[in-house]
């Protein structure tokens, strides 16, 4: 990930690649900053173990972080990620309590494998919707997000009457066991949740850095009209990060569920704005065309080992919703200022 | 330095001068210890390669940049500028190279944008309507103040840019490039508009690329390269010849169309091709036009503003669609593909507003040179780094690009060299059949010339070329055809022994001039 | 008897208000009623709004679950200037006199009774922690002051980490992590509703703590009888929602009728249950623990 | 208003007013298909005191959505309105109560309008704060607004320990009565926020089609640095609009707290949401330099009208949320089918 995101800064501003560097370490500066104080309050804080959990608890922000910065990239917006990780996983829940046909008169349980790849198909869905309201309709990105936020929260809280997917981990004599695998297992001392969030940045940037699509990505939020006349199929790409956005929720929402081994219809509310302040955090401008997977990765990094940190020492729950706040401008005012000259609108 | 040229002493008295003005950009020196004078009434003329720091200069003594080292002296006394509302403040206005207009906002309020007229109860729109509309009379526009910028074809928003500079009364009046998107009548009034403020003492800068044009006003000629002066002289030293002597160092020659080679089959025809307004208007802007082009011809379109050249090209490329007629691209009619499409089969198109169609400004300088090109370097999943950048090395040596790398960033470029990538992205297609919006805004005399060099070899080997240009002498210089457009419609098509003067007439040219 | 009764929950998308409401509901209507359900979601503007909408739509009587203690009095206040009866349920207003009655589960009771369970399974010696409702609920403070009196008897049992979770599940998850990675050695959790607690199992599930460290509940929710029979909870108190709504129906039916709730009091407690292991089988509907 | 708003569309597209007019015409569409729709499934909605009352409701969001429409014209974002509504009823509470002046032992009750005066005083210089770290410090807004949204809400939760102040009717010994004049009076018959929400509108119209200012405003947000470069001072207009939408925020939540009689800490979460749907599905665009208020009144009254017609028809609160999503992405599309030739990127 690192050389891929690396070859897109050092392509944007090449001239003061080694000033660069050294600003990109300031952007580290934040989180390495947050590390310290808390690793100094508190013996707890700075331990393997604790990373772990924390980087746990990164992963769902990180993983609909990446959809948001793809979309973000494309000069638009997804506020519906929230939601939509809301209703993948009240699906999910709602698929291994079984699919009852009613025509055959059986109950179908589909093996965890089917669970995830429909779910995700689901969350893939909804983004399609944003994307052809947004590509198609000429809906402006916030409204037909904010639109479908409100829609998938609704159709999550019908399917369960409210109430809460208890037991999720699937029956031996069903074969549907294992979802609990994902929020639960470690592969070699690392929580799959942390890897999966890992693999997904690590594709993401390489699309974003090596593939073609990332190259009209790029050039489609950078200027639309220019990109159209180059044939890039813009509309296309459109669709696209908004499906990939949805999905990437839904990942999050199998992940989330699997972590608490239960799926109710409010999770996730709020989530979206955490999303975009680490992308915006991670140094992406919402006007698009300019951000990277690494900064994004950064950005949820310190949103989420300050918030953990906060609990960690004890600050009163007052506090943490001030100091979350105040770290987040400094953070980016620390970023405005290297980059300073350069800004742009927005 | 020691062979900097010596500005002879003049009559007229120095306004504006620039002393020793240097200014960098990180390890890009844009000027390296510049003088410059401005004479009361005159017009003094700047030119010089793309990139040799022409704007820089002039943006420097508008007060948008500040230079690095050297004084600035206005009246005789140094002067500093922190912005340009303050050189503004002081008699000094700018029409900037680029367009600098806010799209949403109309003609009126655009022209004063940050000096409003206030009346009693608020903004005296009627007033501000009631002097813009004289301005748009007095460069012989027919442009309702009222309309939206953004509904303004990119000349009608030169037109702007240049009311507004006007309507501040300076007595310093600074021209980057002010008629890169006119037609030849348009100049013809904005230069009547100079002389009448020269005659009540106005100084003008005046910088072009049209050569011929820029000598019929000039009063003092300076040249710049790379960042230096390297020649001055006053009007009457001074000819095509020598400008161009002392720019690119040797002579040079636009050429004549490429001889030798039979035209192949039929590359691309249009039948029929009817647009109505994309604006909304009743009228159709291309209006059942037929046209047929053969492998290795190239044909230029000349006309003048409006003639819905630009109308025609982007429905040939996919971008706008036909309300009728058929677009057959060899053989095959293309009506239904998308752009991505017409690209991939071999048609391409340099649109005519680089900042607004050409250019990603998110974007590197070797990133907008390969964007139409991507499939060419893609093998399965991923790009191939040494491919694209063979594919970029070439471009920039091909089209001329001044940059300090690939990786430059496009903004960074100057304006003529922005327009080089423009053409270098759609020439690096390899398409069969190009067509070029008016692709010399802003380029310097040498790389039109490698530009032509490059098409005429090209069409040799059976590339079609359609070249859309409001400059008779491009047409002459290149075109085997020449096809001139009136309201939608071919009103004439000449071979390439015709005289510009006839060209001029079919356009309707002499009418408006 | 006919008429509109306007029920306002604070959030059906929790089990708790959604049987609220629905119980309140079905009672209206068995009484020949119609019943609407609205939820202000804790924002004292929107059930401003809906008690509005209530006297706009000219209802009979108007069951509310507040938002805030404090907040609240206006809007009932207005209601009640419009002829309105209201009557609470679940939480209460610092205001007497303008309900008609306050019907509340007996928090203060319930913590008490809790605590001691809790006691009673974790044992009289160690560390522990609490999450904490969301604060602007004066419930959330009654139970965690009731939890207080009662710990605060065994001096070696030592609190060393509180946490605001909001109600939530994923935030009790997620907080209990860090409380866990700050107090590795605790040996329970005592949480101001089920949610919460739901939350904290499955991060001590995660970190393989579970039969280390005890966890009880509040609310009766049926998934936290559910964890109760699993052995993962180990007690929950049960609210009696289910009870106290159909009585405020009732009572406003009363008010209607003959302009008297018939009880003696405008506020009154209703008693919670322990539901543990040993009574879990007497659940038999949501927030109903059948004796 | 009507021609203030009107005078900027003729501005921006004279030369289709006829068709122009019925296309605005189409916006009002919405608002008139919702009122006939609950007019007919209710007897209760279709009343003078019903559409007072709800106009009363629109009046919250609609101030909110002003301030909004003056960010967003600037090509910003203010997600620190709710917050700030919620602090500034907390500080008015706060006043109410009395301030004990330590040094001489007395406590102050300061007279009602110098609670107002002190209030709006305070949500400007929070509006401040977002402008001065846009404008100067380049910190992007979504972020600056974000920042501070969680530090007042910190700031409010802290002042009041998550309590809620009661009882803001003050006490004629006092001298310091009326508060609840605001949110319970009427003026011939209309409720006093109702027409604090028509003066605030008509003032703002009149602000962005007369007067400099506002030329500036819509230069600056269509092309900030064409704007700059014809001397419109960019950053002060920045500033202004920060600090105006702050200053609103504070009007929005003395208004509230009137009509609750009672200021809490959590009040107006995710308002600013409502409001900018309210400024979108008005026309306005994201990326600024286009708006007008008669749009955001609009789009606020959309909004009102159909959350509560949906409450008055009884519909459950899941459905209501699904409907709330379903119309905003509708009226919005009426929109862009219209617009849908010249719309641009964004
Ligand atoms: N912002 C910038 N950052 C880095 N380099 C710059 C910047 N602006 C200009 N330059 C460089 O300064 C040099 C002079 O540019 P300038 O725009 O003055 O050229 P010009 O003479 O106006 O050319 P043209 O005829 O193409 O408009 C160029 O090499 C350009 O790349
Ligand atoms: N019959 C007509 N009546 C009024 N306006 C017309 C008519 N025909 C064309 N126009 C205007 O002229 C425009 C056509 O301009 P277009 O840009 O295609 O011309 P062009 O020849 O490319 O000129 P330019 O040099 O500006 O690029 C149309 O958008 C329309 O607004
Ligand atoms: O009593 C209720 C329940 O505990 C609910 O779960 C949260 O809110 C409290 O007020
Ligand atoms: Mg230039
Ligand atoms: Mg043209």
């Amino acid at each position: 990930m690192s050389d891929t995101t690396l070859a897109r800064t050092a392509a944007a501003k090449p001239a003061f690649s080694l000033g660069r560097l050294l600003l990109e370490g300031r952007a580290f500066f934040a989180l390495i900053l947050i590390v310290a104080v808390f690793s100094f309050l508190s013996p707890n804080y700075f331990t393997v173990s604790n990373f772990l959990i924390m980087a746990s608890h990164v992963a769902i922000y990180g993983i609909l972080a990446v959809g948001m910065l793809l979309v973000i990239l494309n000069g638009g917006i997804d506020l519906s990620v929230g939601s939509v990780l809301a209703l993948s996983g009240v699906i999910a829940g709602a698929l291994m309590q079984g699919v009852e046909m009613q025509a055959l008169g059986v109950i179908l349980y589909p093996p965890v494998w089917a669970v995830v790849v429909l779910t995700c198909a689901l969350g893939a869905a909804v983004g399609a919707v944003n994307g052809v309201l947004i590509a198609w309709f000429k809906v402006p990105a916030f409204v037909a997000t904010l639109g479908v936020m409100y829609v998938a929260r609704g159709i999550a809280l019908l399917m369960t009457n409210g109430l809460t997917y208890n037991n999720l981990s699937g029956r031996p004599e069903l074969g549907n066991t294992g979802f609990d695998w994902l929020g639960f297992n470690r592969l070699a001392g690392i929580p799959i949740s942390v890897l999966v969030l890992a693999g997904i940045a690590v594709l993401a940037g390489l699309m974003l850095s090596r593939s073609a699509f990332g190259r009209w990505l790029y050039a489609s939020g950078g200027n639309e009209r220019a990109a159209d006349l180059s044939g890039v199929p813009v509309k296309r790409v459109k669709i696209t990060v908004y499906t990939l956005s949805g999905m990437l929720a839904a990942v999050a929402g199998l992940v989330l569920s699997s972590q608490l081994t239960s799926a109710g219809p409010t999770a996730g509310t709020t989530y979206e704005l955490t999303a975009i302040a680490a992308v915006v955090i991670g140094g992406a401008a919402l006007t698009g065309g300019r951000g990277t997977v690494r900064g994004t990765m950064l950005g949820a990094f310190v949103i989420g080992f300050l918030s953990d940190g906060l609990v960690i020492i004890g600050v009163s729950s007052y506090w943490q919703t001030v100091f979350t706040g105040a770290v987040i401008v400094l953070a980016v005012l620390m970023n405005s200022i290297q980059y300073g000259k350069g800004a742009r609108k927005g | 330095m020691t062979d900097v040229p010596q500005q002879k002493p003049d009559l007229a008295e120095v306004v504006l001068a620039a002393r020793n003005v240097a200014k960098s950009y990180g390890n890009v020196h844009a000027l390296k210890g510049v003088n410059f004078d401005i004479h009361r009434g005159q017009v003094t003329t700047l030119f010089g390669e793309n990139g040799a720091g022409k704007s820089t200069l002039m943006k420097i003594l508008s007060g948008v940049i500040q230079p690095t080292s050297g004084e600035i002296i206005l009246d005789g006394k140094p002067v500093a500028f922190n912005n340009s509302t303050e050189a503004r403040d002081r008699g000094i206005s700018i029409i900037h190279q680029e367009l600098s207009l806010a799209p949403n906002l109309s003609v009126r309020d655009n022209i004063f944008m940050g000096r409003e007229i206030m009346g009693p109860t608020g903004v005296d729109f009627a007033e501000e309507e009631r002097q813009a509309r004289r301005l748009m009379a007095e460069l012989e526009e027919d442009i309702d103040p009222l309309t939206p910028v953004e509904e303004l074809r990119l000349g009608q928003q030169q037109i702007v840019e240049i009311a507004r500079a006007l309507s501040v009364d300076s007595r310093i009046l600074i021209m980057d490039e002010p008629t890169s998107a006119l037609s030849a009548s348009e100049v013809e009034v904005l230069f009547k508009v100079i002389r009448d403020l020269t005659a009540k003492g106005v100084s003008i800068v005046y910088i072009s690329h049209h050569l011929e044009e820029a000598l019929q006003i000039t009063d003092h000629a300076v040249v710049l390269r790379d960042g230096t002066m390297t020649a001055y002289a006053p009007r009457a030293e001074i000819d095509l010849e020598w400008i161009v002597r002392n720019m690119v160092g040797d002579n040079y020659d636009l050429g004549s169309p490429p001889e030798g080679h039979v035209f192949g089959e039929v590359a691309l025809s249009v039948r029929d091709l009817t647009v109505a307004d994309p604006k909304g208007g009743a009228f159709n802007v291309v209006d059942r036009l037929s046209l047929d082009l053969r492998a290795g011809e190239v044909v230029c379109i000349y006309g003048l503003m409006g003639a819905g050249r630009t109308e025609l090209l982007e429905t040939v490329a996919g971008r706008l669609r036909a309300s009728s007629g058929e677009v057959v691209l060899e053989g095959r009619e293309i009506s239904h593909l998308s752009i991505a499409e017409r690209i991939a089969r071999g048609l391409a198109l340099v649109p005519e507003d680089r900042q607004r169609d050409g250019l990603v400004q998110t974007m590197s300088v070797g990133e907008n040179l390969s964007l139409a090109s991507i499939a060419s370097f893609t093998k399965g999943l991923f790009t191939q780094k040494k491919a694209e950048r063979a594919l970029i090395d070439a471009s920039i040596r091909e089209v001329t690009v001044k940059t300090s790398g690939p990786a430059a960033a496009i903004g960074s470029l100057s304006g003529g060299n922005q327009q080089k990538v423009v053409i270098g992205k759609m020439l690096a297609t390899k398409p069969r059949v190009i067509m070029l919006d008016e692709p010399s805004r802003g380029i310097d005399i040498g790389a039109k010339a490698e530009v032509f060099k490059l098409l005429a070899e090209e069409a040799k080997r059976g590339l079609a070329v359609i070249y859309s240009t409001s400059e008779v002498g491009e047409c002459l210089s290149i075109a085997h055809r020449i096809i001139v457009m009136h309201k939608g419609r071919i009103s004439a098509e000449f071979d390439s022994n015709v005289s510009k003067e006839k060209i001029m007439a079919a356009s309707g040219e002499s009418v408006a001039a | 008897a006919e008429g509109l009764i306007s029920i306002i929950v604070t959030d059906p998308a929790n089990p708790y208000w959604f049987t609220e409401g629905e119980v309140a509901k079905a009672t209206a209507e068995s009484m020949g009623y119609t019943a609407n359900v609205s939820a202000h979601k804790g924002d004292t503007n929107t059930e401003s709004t809906l008690i509005d909408t209530a006297i706009t739509n000219k209802s009979a009587a108007i069951i509310l679950d507040p938002a805030n203690a404090d907040g609240s009095i206006g809007a009932v206040k207005k209601a009640v200037d419009a002829g309105i009866p209201v009557i609470l349920v679940n939480a209460e207003i610092n205001q007497e006199g303008l309900a008609k009655a306050q019907l509340v589960s007996n928090n203060a009771q319930g913590a008490a009774l809790g605590a001691e369970q809790w006691v009673a399974d974790v044992g009289d010696a160690g560390k522990y922690v609490e999450l904490f409702g969301n604060p602007s609920d004066n419930n959330a403070a009654t139970r965690s002051n009731g939890y207080e009196t009662v710990i605060t008897q065994y001096p070696d049992l030592e609190k060393v980490g509180k946490e605001v979770a909001n109600w939530d599940r994923t935030q009790g998850y997620q907080k209990m992590q860090s409380l866990l990675q700050a107090n590795p050695d605790i040996i329970g959790v005592i949480s101001g509703n089920d949610e919460m607690a739901l939350g904290a199992i499955a991060a001590l599930k995660e970190a393989g703590k579970l039969d280390q460290v005890k966890v009880g509940g509040f609310d009766g929710s049926p998934d936290a009888v559910a964890a109760v029979k699993a052995g993962e909870m180990q007690y929950t108190v049960l609210q009696p929602v289910a009870v106290f709504s159909a009585e405020a129906v009732r009572q406003a039916d009363n008010v209607i009728k003959t302009g008297s709730t018939g009880a003696a009091t405008e506020k009154q407690l209703f008693d919670c249950l322990l539901i543990t292991k040993d009574n879990v089988d007497k659940y038999t509907a949501a927030f109903t623990l059948s004796e």
